[in-house]
């Protein structure tokens, strides 16, 4: 694992804004450019997965797929068990949980820039999943939130988010879930000169959009840290400790279960080791608005997220490849 | 100019996502119409930057005859006991067309 | 502190296109200035997602002294008889220093 | 007339929006977003009609310049009878009838990806149209709305729109209008050399920066659905059958007029029957604000825009082959 | 409903580059938090049409009790007395929670 | 000097915003547009200065370093000693001298497409030198202040900005600075292959980009003509004096000092000659905040940024290939 590999623009941008926060630049993004690019940037994975899917093994895809559902159901549950042990409420607790089920885009896209980066091949399958893990992370998130909460009377009057079927909706219409599936579907059926038309906004800009993104999102992580001591050091730690548990989780679903090499199982340990902080926390401020905010954005955006980009993809590629190489 | 005639500002700070049910709180109760400002800030639910769905905020704004305060009000308490992080401030206000916001 | 002196806050939600006119408005009353927010909503006129110009609000606040507020007021009754779509409330407010608002 | 043809990028991410919104996806766009593509796709135009412009034949032009004068007088006059025949109030049906004598250029270019999937040639002269097309609908709606209030009375204090002078600046000083005829300026005048240092922005991205205008419009027009029962049955079948008219109109013009081919009698088509979104709601909003907004943007945006998208530009292109063909 | 309780609404509106020392403001206050909206306008300081940052306001929203009123006015006034230019006025208001915003 | 070099897209689309304001066009920007295009160019501009400096000889980088520390703390000097003369207020006069010993990062990039548009060559090292001049020129203008202000007493309670640690602080976390620093030693570090993978977001882009951004700087510098009597005549025959001393100081810099040719001279002496518009107005926001910012705005964006991307250029440029060619 050689540190130079970090030398790519994803990784410099977001550490710039991160450093421009750290000696309090002045330096401001307009808000709605963060919101413009992660919408971009969605269709773009999007575009790209459905692409992958047309000329995809089905078999394979299935196998997949249900890899993708096992992690997002599995890893809220760990999580969740974890957060219980340090004594936090159970609401926090589920809204957390439910984070670390799902997965960050701008973590995953980080991962593929630093793969092709030292041009290492990798399955296209985890792209599919990435569309695939946000839904059942956000079921998980409201399961263990009604669970917690005992009888559902407190939520008698918002039947919205609190019956089994809005709770399904909800987690399918979250509008980063139909970016997803929904570029991925035009991606699958267009034809190909028809796609070639849209290619060199969606793809050949991609990696630029995702420096940009970054550079904001590193602003974001960095304004977090001012609330570390409000979570407290438990959480700060368990920000740290369960993108590990995900990531190793990650790295034997994606070399034993599926079969992948040293790309793919990188790719895959990412998916599990990622919180989310686009999908999620707007799903949970409706879902549990018990829960505190400041806990998930926190711990998802200030703690997890720099620590996969600076620290986990080079550890969890690291290990994907000594699997592969063994 | 025309009289002015006494009316209730409710103010709304809460995440946007919480938009599309004081929308419908607004048209539960029939009210004119309704305003909505994006917003930033900060308070029991942490920072709000604006940047991500998750960490934005809006001003709801709706204009109310008094008559119609209390029943919107209980509807806002209802959020709020929910768990919803919220800050409502209810102010004076006064309009020229008391008919128009009487609906 | 200082003593705080009333002055009136005047709100008027309208479409965006109806901006410059009320600056003309402000201006032709000499008012210090005024402030303009970017806002959607929903009233008589539809909805206005602020998506489109057609579609896009703004509220605009001007602070006047009460001495002023019945002429200004005027204008903007013309504004409604014209037919424009908008929404005025009147507020009481207070500022530290009068005369920065009594141009 | 296959319905694959439809299965064009920017077709399909209108129909996703469409259905984002159908699904009460809290999927949200940044507002600015959609201002900021729609100046870029105008500035595009623009240029493209410019270059087109510098090696057109002026004949041809000029022609072209009078059939559109042409439409964009006739069809609001036209529109403004039907609405009148159904008895809706003169200074609503002034206001929509400007919509539909002007053009959507979303529409338009919708047309052209369209004809480009298909590699259908088409005369360039349209898109010269498209710039001309927008001020006499507006001019129009003006001259309607003051002969609907009799005596300019009500105008008096208001001048600056009801005047001759004035109205005629309003309309040229259209923002779009500015927009159109100044990049179309500059496309006419720069060296090609230099044209070629923006060409990438402003051409090579323009299809994908269009399938992310027609994915938020595709919203805009699915949250507009909910206004259909507070405008009416008459209006909404107005919405459907007007654009009927405007496509005919646009089809015999284009093929027996211009003598254009497949391609540019479609496109005549298409500007004939689509009615604006962008341009005229800020000029009724100001020349006729007893005008109801809600009405005129659930026409226009709410039915004539998915209309002539789904249903509309198939069928004109299949007319205009018959022509052709025949 | 829930009675309503009366507070004070401080709004100010500044350059964005104040926003870092209101924030400041509001810390050292203590308050429950503050509300940022992004906002165009004119004045004394002239034209701020929100497009470049020197040229940018921000309408600031602090929600305080009476209490705190005079504390909070006095750093407001040092901030004008050093020259930075922005109107700043005061309005009643009404909560539903008091003690959320009694930090 | 031949009017026809001015047919460039950036100039045209400049002269296009500052004409839609001059016919009060209601055409409108999004504010958060002209925001995200301003990071945008500072990112681009650092990007290739950081290539460029990867490559470039030390001895001659560190000479162009010293020039550019040189103008940026004499030219705000000699502006103060004018607008003194002029019997300007000294804070006033502190503030607006600070936006002239620093640059406009618009007019030089315009400089730059004039250059290309006429296939003339320039050196790399003013790229690096706009970079470096945005601090100096905060500096002196900080320091002017405060001797303006006699003993600080006025600023002792606002210790974050007047004492000079936090003075130097500010001049180099100021958001511009931060951009173009930080972009620069990411494309100085990063390998070429990787680098290669945001060129076509950062560099194929850049002069489309830039084009809309001048065209909302055009509607920006045309809002600002209804100030001029405000600031009254001086001042603005202020604006335009200044950029004509600060260019000669250049174009002098630029051939005997740097040894320039053609191309690298005109961008020298467009760097004394552009005053800032960015990042110095929030900077005197702060530091200098008994000055009125519509003063300041008024010259740099409405007086001295319109003549120097008219006049100015041009002019600069006759002048460098004279020298160049003496
Ligand atoms: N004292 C206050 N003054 C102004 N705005 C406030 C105040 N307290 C809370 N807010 C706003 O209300 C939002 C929600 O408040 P909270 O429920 O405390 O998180 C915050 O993000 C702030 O924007
Ligand atoms: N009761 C209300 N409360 C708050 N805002 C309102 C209310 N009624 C109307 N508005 C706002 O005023 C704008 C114009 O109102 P209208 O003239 O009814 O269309 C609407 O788009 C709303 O943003
Ligand atoms: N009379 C007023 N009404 C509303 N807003 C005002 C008024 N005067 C000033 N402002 C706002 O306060 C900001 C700063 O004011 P000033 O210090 O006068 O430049 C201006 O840019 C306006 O947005
Ligand atoms: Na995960
Ligand atoms: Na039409
Ligand atoms: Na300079």
């Amino acid at each position: 694992m050689d540190a130079s590999n970090l030398l790519i623009p994803a990784v410099m941008f977001f550490a710039l804004g991160f450093l421009a926060q750290g000696v309090r630049s002045d330096l401001k993004f307009p808000p709605e450019l963060a919101k413009a690019l992660s919408i971009y940037l969605l269709i773009g994975i999007g575009l790209k997965g459905g692409i992958e899917l047309s000329h995809a093994d089905l078999a394979d895809a299935v196998d997949a797929v249900i890899a993708a559902l096992a992690l997002g159901f599995a890893l809220p549950i760990v999580a969740y068990g974890i957060l219980l042990a340090g004594r936090l409420d159970k609401l926090n607790a589920s809204a957390i949980a439910a984070h670390y089920g799902s997965v960050s885009a701008g973590t995953f896209l980080t991962a593929i820039a630093y793969l092709s980066a030292q041009q290492i091949e990798y399955e296209s399958y985890p792209v599919i999943m990435l569309a695939i893990m946000e839904s059942p992370a956000i079921i998980v998130g409201l399961l263990l939130a009604r669970y917690s909460r005992g009888n559902g009377s407190t939520g008698a009057d918002d039947a919205r988010t609190h019956h089994m079927g809005e709770l399904l909706r909800d987690a399918f219409t979250n509008g980063s879930v139909i970016l997803l599936f929904g570029s991925m579907a035009i991606g699958w059926s267009v034809k190909p000169d028809s796609l070639a038309t849209i290619t060199p906004f969606f793809s050949t800009l991609f990696m630029g959009a995702l420096s940009l993104f970054l550079l904001e999102m590193g602003m974001e992580a960095g304004k977090r840290i001012g609330a570390f001591r409000r979570v407290g050091a438990f959480l700060v730690a368990f920000g740290v400790l369960m993108p590990l548990i995900g990531g190793a989780t990650g790295l034997l679903v994606g070399h034993y279960w599926l079969g992948f090499g040293e790309g793919g199982t990188t790719l895959v340990a990412v998916l599990g080791a990622s919180a989310s902080y686009i999908a999620v926390p707007p799903a949970m401020r409706l879902a549990i608005p018990e829960a505190n905010p400041s806990y998930y954005l926190t711990l998802s955006l200030g703690v997890t997220f720099p620590f996969n980009v600076i620290v986990g993809i080079p550890l969890y590629h690291t290990f994907a490849a000594r699997l592969a190489g063994g | 100019m025309a009289q002015l005639h006494s009316m209730k500002l409710i103010n709304i700070v809460a995440n946007v996502t919480l938009e599309e049910r004081l929308v419908d709180l607004a048209e539960a109760h029939a009210t004119s119409g309704y305003t909505v400002l994006e917003a930033r800030g900060a308070g029991s639910a942490g920072l709000q930057t604006g940047v991500l769905e998750g960490g934005s905020n809006i001003l709801f704004m709706l204009i109310v005859p008094e008559s119609k305060l209390a029943e919107v009000m209980v509807d806002v308490e209802r959020l709020m006991k929910r768990g919803h992080h919220l800050a409502c401030f209810v102010s004076d206000t006064q309009v020229m067309r008391p008919e128009k916001y009487s609906g």
